[in-house]
């Protein structure tokens, strides 16, 4: 069933590019992949934390690396959430006039790619299958871009391609930072074996830091960030949902599944440099985002912006900020698909996203305007969409790491600055909505026409994808938490970030007895 | 044998050598290439290398000279036409030169064998022809077929490049 | 006496001496010379070396020697090569000088 | 025993809502109509619920992670939300009505009656919330209708902006909100009320840190209440339709702040520091709202003034740790104040949507039953005996004077302010020769909005009776020194009234003006200012940095710096074979240096 | 039961009859010789599978002093037969340029010996993959070095191939007078030649070792021009842009490759001392750099993939410097398979319009199947997974972190960005840039069976890499 996920897009791409027809195609594939996804995400036994439906086939039995698909409650989210988006995208897709086969098979050709990343269990296979996204997208920006395409594809391919050349460096160290009977592709084997504390501290640190930086330039991490809006700008609408809603994940996700569990101690030794570069991700670049004065611009950035809260979860460390994490990622993926898919129908109108030029929209496009709202105030954490259940977990679970009453550490500073983070989103999204679609309208824009009724599918796929989850969470906190339980009751508890407890930790929490220095991580 | 015929023949063979790269005129560099050669065989020889010796006038003196001598005429290339001599590349290339046989030479100089005179031998080396004959045919079978084939390889080669078509 | 290290530095001049050739002639014919040269300047430190090593039979190491054999086989094959490449170049170009023969570059 | 009804109570409104947006937009009376029953159902239910104190709700769990953090969805039932139930569903349910006649041709009618629907669900939710979490949910929630009612008439720029300003700026205040919470749920470990309340003792000896979070939690109020630092949305979100700023704007939802400050009293009382503050907060909001509203001439906006000062005395009630004073006016505020905009609506609505008092003038002939009901509310608020406001704020006056006189002196000053500017405001209005045409002739409002009129004028004239009120409150108790207090009150009335009349009578235009006050004490300027030169600096300069330094800097200098060397390196293939035996010499030397000379 | 010194000897009586006929049966259809010799060389190949390797012992005199027949000799006898056999079927399609280089000549005039010649260089090619001593390899790489000479400058009415085939003719020879010298010193410091006996006496030359690394530098200069290695690559751009395209693909991959199989055997007697390590290193770190950046600018398809071979050469160094003899094998597979894909579709679309990058414009309109062909070469080159290029690199850089070469790590991801930049040019020329001329492209049935076949096999070796690891597991 996994394997149908992820080859059902691949191979109707491959159908495509021999001359099916597009649209219908690319619709059945991926309304065959949302419907296989919901039975999957039902039929999961939430209660347990292991992989299930499992597949494997051997490929080289010395390196222990073998295509192993299967989910487990964390992946299966992600997975529901790629499919969720890619058929909204596919429905948004409007009509292509050069090469519309290759337009729709290099959009399942990434969203294949994105879930066979989720569901894959091998390392391997883990990171290869991001990285078929790559010449899509570069394609994608390439030829159906908007004005600044050229330099725009560029820079997200050269950029993205040098992060996962860091992010695979990474990925080796950590395969050999362990010791050689526990080598393997296997992330479940790992998992166990880093459960036993085989990494030594060092390699962990090294190890987290590569791994930081990789998935960071994947996800825009702070000084990391510049491609994304320029992408998301410049790309077709679907491209920009697909991407920024899915693929920006691979790399959180990542994260979760990887540094989280096996790293501890690189968390605990890097956790204020993520802070401080989160807050670049929450407070500068918000800033930067209320500044734009275009709404694609606007997007992007806040798009960038928005990493920051799902990183504050992760790095919290905890159940509960990490299961926020989760969370708001789903929710965080369908709100931008939404605002990018209605922006993209906006351009496709009017020609234009500059706010100077836009105005009073509502009125000619009420529907439009009634779904960017949704959009809007889901994105800025609005109770009763998911992104506020994500958010306050997310909070709750930073704030309470090492927290001492009655005295601020780092992580209570950072908490308090990402809820001031949630006006300044309030502040832009605001704006921008006030200035699209209320106010005053011009008179160029009195004939627009509102979306049509096909249109209005996909938008309220996405709206009550967000409202569902919005309205009971408990739904993903029950598959999610299972998962990092294990991992943080330890030392959720024990863990701060004064340096007295955290050498408390490297002692006491991690075992160093079990992994001697270097074993499995000295040269040669 | 004596240093001084060893010094004779390696100051003749170094000038001449040296005169191929400085004569501008190619017949006149061809015809010190043959002297440094034989001054060079004689060294051979010096070495109780005959064969080799003989081999080298043979060859060298004998046929690639000739080939040489031919291709000049044929293309009657005279003098090269004075250009000005690009200074840059000369003193750089003179230099590149100088240093490698400095470096070369301090390795000669802390090569401890290089301090060594030669052993004597046995007996005297005027057989050596049958000597270097069986390690030919016999250990060195391989190579030595080989060798056709590149000759073979070379004579296509040869034909393939020079032959004119008929227009 | 004559130590080893006579010959070896005889024959260092003597590539050094065709390598300077190679850098500094732009006549292809010349520097076809310069390359002869160091090849011979190699033969020379072989066979110098071969007699250095007096085998149990108190004979020179006749190895190098059939080495020099092949070095000049293989020498004067090149030599036809590249002459009949020199002819079919000063066909086309009529020129033998490698500064007239640099169209590909960067 | 547990019962259906409570939730009922919440789920009804929430029901209509989600089918107006998502069926009958088309159809708008059919909306208007489910808008109406559903309001009614909970209105009914909330009765029961009054009826029967021993009713309890089940509760279900919206977020579990046991041991760290679990909030559950459950009802608190006591006097106090039950109160406040039947009051909000009360008054809304006659908005509601009142509502189709003043939308009665208005396009965006359906969205209107979604809105309003979906603001009841969500101030009930405020009002039987148990827990912060929930009660912030509902919060936010309460904020995003007033953000779409405000904003109703979104083609309006004023309108458009005026909501955006009162979202934000509420957010200002949810953001203190939510941190209290945070170190609440840290501190005690738990964020249910009735689990947080005998916790307290946990916090142990740190003063301070008690009245920090006392006042972050404050903030919401201060947010949501519009009090002094954060009052600035209020007045402009009178661009909404007036029944909005009759419910939210003035009867439920910015009560909500004094409600939810009384929900965790235990909290506020726990620091006298907080005390303090709370009470100071409300007095200035008290007296600067009264000042500024003698001096405006928008009928709405002075009664937005006149709400913000009556919350004022609320919150000042709060701080000075007498919760019956403050829901006492609460409980009679919100009848005058919703039966004065109402009153207001219909003369704005006959006067075809013309809002400056200066236009109005002898209207009591031409609408005699809103010039009664009008007058009615007017009395109670400026608390003239008996209309209901005067025993409320008598209340907090006398609370005032026992406790902190300086707080009782400014409470005395405003309500003199109070009894001024609402005379003059009714002076100018209903008095005196029509200012102009439109104010000549115009006619009655229908009766469905009549109707609810006179309902609120009655319980503004006999909501302040101990017979009457004593059903929903426990009433504060007189103190000894009432009598003085009283005296005061009445004097601090007259002279307000007697000084409008002498000001005001027959005037046609404004006698006095008072730039200063006229323009708000410039806080809207002062904002401004100040947003720009914090937070739009900061923006343009963090755009520039970004675009110009980390984008075109870092990233594309690397890059052309890149392609640059790659451009020198290439040059080296300079195509001649001299220079190529050359650069190979030099390999050789270079590598012979390496491998020998340089160990 | 066949041994191996069958096989060169095949390839050879092969080649001769080639010549025979081209010699006496005048007028046929010459590209019937090339069928026949692609038909001989892969019934070769196919023998070549039944071999037995047989572990060289170190004290054997004679024939196996010289030849050794491993798994690593058998493995890359067989690449060099594949590598010829492609090369050959590109070189049918080449047939019209090298004619149109002969005017008025007899139809087909010289394609024979543009047949037979590769041949002859397959058989030096596999000889110096199995040759362990000095002499054979000094023979064996005369041999490939002669036929090239005569290959690169193969049409020579075209003064661009003429002065490729002057260029690399002088430097070639200028590396073998090296190589000569430096056997001699090593000789001279050793007194063997063959590199069993050289590891033993290495051990106890001691103190003459500075004799012997100069002998090594010299080798390796001759063998570092074979390898296209910094600093000797300077003959690489001009000859590949100016050679024959079948030549240069064969120069880019068969040489090269049978360059570092030698470089392998070389070093391992010298890998031990720490100035050779060091002297690799500082070779790869400057090929790396130098291919790739110079790489950016190019504009000539030929040439950026004369640049792309340097950066390759760098990479493939890593892997010898951490002495992981599979890394740079199965590396040397993935290039074999992704160059030559690149190449294949070169000849071909070059005919059309031209060899310059923008010639490529709108390709994904006249051949979709030449420009997805195009699209796996590039992406494969570049390093993207699910193509062998990737897991060449994959397993380059994982023996290099195994071994914390920290600064060829950072360098290589590096540069692996700038590979990334210019293979992706051609794609976007390929997919983005439309052309006016949008007639299809015409392929022959052979070559679109070539292209297919090396496509699939890019991507199975991208998913399952096994079968060439296993191939040289002891």
């Amino acid at each position: 069933m996994v394997l149908f996920l992820i080859f059902c897009p691949i191979v109707a791409a491959a159908v495509i590019m021999l001359g099916a027809p597009a649209r219908k195609t690319a619709l059945a594939a991926s309304f065959l992949t949302f419907a296989v996804a919901l039975f999957l995400f039902a039929s999961l036994d939430h209660g347990n934390a292991d992989f299930q439906h499992v597949t494997s086939f051997s490929i080289s039995p010395e390196w222990r690396l073998s295509f192993t698909t299967g989910v487990d409650g964390l992946s299966v989210i992600m997975v529901l959430l790629a499919s969720i988006v890619t058929l909204a995208a596919v429905w948004f897709v409007g009509s292509i006039e050069r090469y519309e086969n290759a337009f729709y098979a290099c959009l399942l050709f990434i969203s294949g790619g994105a879930i066979g990343a989720f569901a894959s269990i091998d390392l391997f296979f883990f990171y290869a299958f991001h990285e078929l996204a790559l010449i899509p997208t570069f394609l994608l920006i390439g030829i159906w871009g908007s004005e600044n395409r050229v330099a725009a594809a560029w820079k997200i391919t050269i950029y993205l391609a040098i992060g996962s050349f860091i992010l695979l460096l990474g990925l080796i160290l950590l395969y050999q930072s362990f010791p050689l009977p526990s080598r393997s592709f296997d992330i479940r084997v790992l998992r166990t074996a880093a459960g036993m504390g085989q990494i030594a501290p060092d390699a962990q640190r090294h190890v987290y830091l590569l791994l930081l930086i990789g998935f960071g330039i994947l996800i825009s991490l702070f000084p990391f960030h510049t491609w994304a809006p320029e992408a998301y700008a410049a790309a077709p609408a679907p491209a920009a949902m697909l991407h920024a809603g899915v693929l920006k994940k691979f790399g959180l996700y990542g994260l979760l599944r990887l540094a989280i569990p096996m790293l501890p101690e690189g968390a605990h030794h890097w956790a204020n440099l993520l802070i401080v570069l989160l807050l670049g991700n929450i407070i500068y670049v918000g800033l930067v985002t209320i500044a734009q004065k275009r709404l694609d611009w606007m997007l992007g950035y806040s798009s960038v912006m928005h990493m920051g809260y799902i990183f504050l979860g992760i790095a919290s460390f905890g159940v509960l900020g990490v299961t926020g994490a989760v969370v708001l990622m789903f929710a965080h993926g369908l709100s931008i698909a939404l605002l990018f898919g209605i922006a993209g129908e906006l351009r496709r109108r009017t020609g234009t996203l500059d706010f100077d030029e836009l105005g009073g929209l509502a009125r000619v496009m009420p529907f439009a305007g009634l779904a960017f709202g949704f959009g809007v105030f889901a994105a800025i954490g609005l109770p009763g969409f998911a992104n506020f259940a994500g958010e306050i977990m997310i909070f709750f679970g930073a704030f309470r790491n090492g927290w001492e009453i009655g005295q601020f550490h780092i992580f209570q500073i950072a908490t308090v600055l990402a809820l001031w983070g949630v006006v300044l989103s309030t502040v832009y999204m605001l704006r921008a909505y006030r200035t699209t679609f209320m106010g005053s309208i011009r008179e160029q824009w009195q004939t627009l026409a509102d979306l049509s009724p096909a249109l209005r599918i996909p938008v309220t796929l996405l709206v009550v994808a967000l409202l569902c989850v919005g309205f009971l969470p408990q739904f993903f906190v029950r598959g999610v938490a299972p998962i990092f339980e294990t991992l943080t009751s330890a030392k959720s508890d024990t863990q701060t970030c004064s340096p007295g407890t955290t050498r408390h930790l490297q002692t006491v929490g991690l075992s160093r007895e079990n992994a001697p220095h270097g074993q499995g991580y000295s040269i040669r | 044998m004596s240093p001084f015929l060893f010094w004779i023949f390696a100051v003749l063979t170094v000038t001449f050598g040296a005169a191929v790269v400085l004569n501008r005129n190619p017949v006149a560099s061809a015809l010190s290439l043959v002297v440094s050669f034989l001054g060079l065989s004689a060294l051979f020889m010096s070495l109780d290398a005959f064969f080799v010796g003989i081999i080298q006038v043979l060859v060298y003196a004998g046929a690639v000279m000739v080939l040489f001598l031919f291709i000049i005429m044929l293309l009657d290339i005279h003098v090269e036409e004075r250009r000005r001599i690009n200074w840059v590349a000369a003193v750089g290339g003179t230099g590149v030169a100088v240093i490698l046989l400095v470096q070369i030479c301090v390795v000669i100089g802390h090569f401890q064998s290089a301090r060594r005179i030669f052993p004597p031998l046995a007996t005297s080396t005027t057989d050596d022809v049958w000597h270097i004959g069986r390690l030919l045919f016999n250990n060195y079978n391989l190579p030595f077929q080989i060798i056709g084939v590149l000759v073979l390889v070379a004579t296509i080669g040869v034909v393939l490049l020079s032959r004119r078509e008929p227009r | 006496m004559i130590t080893l290290g006579d010959y070896l530095v005889v024959s260092a001049i003597l590539f050094t001496i065709g390598f300077a050739g190679v850098m500094l002639r732009r006549n292809l014919i010349v520097i076809f010379m310069s390359l002869e040269l160091m090849l011979n300047a190699a033969n020379l430190s072989l066979v110098a070396f071969s007699r250095f090593r007096v085998g149990a039979n108190g004979l020179p190491d006749y190895n190098a020697q059939v080495l020099v054999f092949f070095v000049i086989t293989v020498a004067a094959a090149e030599v036809a090569v590249g002459l009949a490449l020199l002819v079919a170049l000063y066909r086309a170009r009529q020129t033998t000088d490698v500064a007239d023969i640099t169209s590909l570059k960067f | 025993m547990h019962s259906f009804y409570p939730w009922l109570i919440l789920l009804a409104p929430f029901a209509s809502a989600t089918v107006i947006t998502l069926f009958t937009l088309r159809w708008k009376s059919l909306s208007s109509a489910v808008s109406i029953t559903a309001v009614l159902v909970s209105f009914c239910c909330s009765c029961f619920v009054f009826a029967h104190p021993a009713t309890s709700a089940s509760e279900f769990v919206w977020l579990d992670l046991p041991p760290l953090f679990r909030v559950p969805f459950g009802l608190t039932i006591d006097q106090l939300s039950r109160t406040m139930a039947v009051v909000v569903s009360g008054v809304g349910a006659l908005i509601h009505i009142y509502s189709l006649g003043y939308m009665r041709n208005d396009e965006g009618k359906s969205r209107y009656f979604a809105a309003l629907s979906l603001f009841m669900f969500a101030m009930l939710g405020i009002v039987f919330a148990n827990n912060f979490v929930m009660l912030f949910i509902f919060w936010e929630l309460v904020g995003f209708t007033s953000y779409v009612l405000i904003g109703h008439w979104f083609f309006r720029d004023a309108a458009a902006d005026a909501a955006n300003k009162a979202f934000i700026t509420t957010r200002i205040g949810d953001f203190g909100f939510m941190t209290g919470i945070l170190m609440i749920w840290m501190t005690t470990g738990s964020v249910v009320f009735a689990e947080i309340a005998p916790r307290m003792p946990m916090f142990g000896g740190h003063a301070t840190f008690v009245a920090i979070v006392a006042l972050l939690i404050f903030c919401g109020a201060v947010g949501k209440s519009a009090q002094f630092p954060l009052h600035v949305w209020l007045p402009d979100a009178m661009e909404g339709p007036t029944p909005v700023s009759a419910l939210i704007h003035a009867a439920t939802m910015v009560a909500a702040g004094v409600y939810m400050l009384v929900r965790v009293a235990f909290i506020i009382q726990a620091s006298q520091t907080a005390l303090l503050v709370v009470a100071w907060i409300g007095t200035i909001t008290a007296v600067m709202a009264a000042l500024i509203a003698t001096q405006q001439d928008d009928i709405k906006r002075i009664l937005a003034y006149s709400t913000l000062s009556q919350l004022g005395y609320m919150v000042m009630a709060v701080g000075l740790a007498s919760n019956q004073a403050a829901m006492f006016h609460l409980f009679t505020h919100a009848f005058f104040k919703a039966l004065l905009f109402l009153a207001a609506g219909s003369v704005i609505v006959m006067l075809h949507h013309e809002q400056n008092i200066w236009k109005m003038g002898g209207l009591r002939r031409r609408l005699p039953i809103t010039f009664a009901t009008f007058g009615a509310g007017a009395l109670a608020l400026i608390g003239c005996p008996p209309f209901s406001g005067f025993f409320s704020k008598d209340a907090i006056l006398a609370v005032a004077y026992e406790h902190n006189l300086p707080i009782f002196a400014v409470a005395l000053f405003t309500a003199f302010l109070t009894a001024f500017y609402v005379i003059r405001m009714l002076v100018i209005v209903f008095f005196g020769n029509p200012r102009s045409n439109v104010a000549g002739e115009g006619r009655e409002s229908p009766p469905v909005m009549t109707t609810p009129l006179i309902v609120l004028a009655i319980l503004a004239a006999v909501g302040g009776f101990a017979f009457f009120a004593r059903n929903f409150l426990t009433l504060p108790t007189g103190e000894e020194a009432g009598i003085l207090v009283l005296v005061l009150a009445i004097l601090a009335l007259i002279l307000g009234v007697g000084l409008a009349l002498v000001l005001y009578r027959g005037r046609a235009a404004e006698p006095v003006k008072v730039e200063f006050l006229r323009r708000k004490f410039y806080f809207d300027e002062f904002y401004g200012w100040l947003i720009f030169w914090t937070q739009e600096l900061l923006a343009r300069v963090a755009a520039f940095i970004d675009r110009w330094i980390i984008d075109a800097g870092a990233v594309g200098g690397s890059s052309r710096g890149v392609w640059g060397i790659g451009a020198v390196l290439r040059l080296i293939q300079v195509g001649n074979l001299q220079a190529y035996a050359f650069l190979f010499g030099l390999g050789v030397i270079a590598l012979i240096y390496f491998a020998i000379f340089r160990s | 039961m066949i041994t191996a010194p069958l096989l060169e000897i095949a390839v050879l009586v092969l080649g001769m009859l080639i010549l025979m006929i081209e010699a006496f049966a005048g007028k046929i259809d010459k590209r019937v010789l090339a069928f026949a010799a692609i038909t001989g060389l892969a019934i070769v190949l196919l023998a070549s599978f039944f071999l037995v390797p047989s572990s060289s012992p170190a004290n054997v005199t004679g024939f196996w002093s010289f030849y050794a027949a491993d798994r690593l000799a058998i493995f890359f006898k067989q690449f060099a037969l594949l590598t010829t056999i492609l090369v050959l079927i590109m070189m049918i399609d080449y047939a019209p340029v090298v004619r149109s280089f002969f005017p008025g000549a007899v139809p087909h005039t010289g394609l024979g010996e543009f047949v037979a010649l590769p041949l002859f260089t397959c058989a030096g090619l596999m000889y110096l993959v199995s040759a362990i001593d000095f002499v054979f390899i000094f023979v064996a790489l005369e041999v490939v070095t002669v036929s090239f000479y005569v290959l690169v400058s193969f049409t020579r009415r075209n003064p661009m191939t003429l002065e490729a085939g002057t260029k690399y003719l002088i430097l070639s020879a200028l590396s073998t007078a090296f190589l000569v010298y430096g056997i001699a010193w090593i000789f001279g410091s050793t007194g063997q030649t063959n590199l069993y006996r050289l590891t033993a006496s290495l051990a106890n030359a001691g103190a003459d070792s500075g004799a012997a690394l100069l002998g090594v530098v010299f080798v390796l200069v001759a063998l570092g021009f074979k390898i296209a290695a910094v600093p000797f690559q300077i003959w690489v751009p001009d000859v590949y842009q100016g050679a024959p395209t079948p030549v240069t693909a064969y120069l880019s991959v068969g040489s090269k490759a049978a360059g570092f199989v030698v470089l392998i055997r070389v070093l391992q007697p010298f890998m031990n001392l720490p100035q050779t390590e060091r002297l690799i290193f500082v070779i790869a770190l400057l090929t790396l750099i130098y291919g790739n950046l110079a790489a950016l600018p190019q504009t000539n398809l030929k040439r950026l993939l004369a640049y792309s071979s340097i950066a390759h050469a760098g990479y493939l160094l890593i892997g010898v410097l951490c002495f992981d003899v599979r890394a740079v094998i199965f590396y040397l597979v993935a290039y074999l398979l992704m160059t030559l894909l690149s190449f294949a579709v070169l000849i071909i679309v070059a005919q059309q319009t031209g060899e310059e990058i923008s010639d490529f414009d709108g390709l994904a309109k006249r051949s979709p199947f030449l420009a997805f062909a195009m699209l796996i070469g590039m992406v494969s080159l570049a390093g993207l997974p699910f193509t062998a290029g990737f897991l060449g690199k994959f397993y380059i850089f994982y023996a290099a972190v195994l071994q914390r070469q920290i600064a060829l790590v950072v360098v290589g991801v590096i540069t692996v960005g700038c590979g990334f930049y210019y293979y992706l040019k051609v794609i976007r020329a390929m997919y983005w840039q439309s052309d006016s001329n949008t007639d299809p492209i015409p392929v022959n049935g052979l070559s679109r069976v070539a292209i297919s076949a090396l496509i699939v096999a890019t991507i199975c070796l991208g998913v399952y890499p096994q079968p060439i690891l296993d191939a040289l597991k002891h």
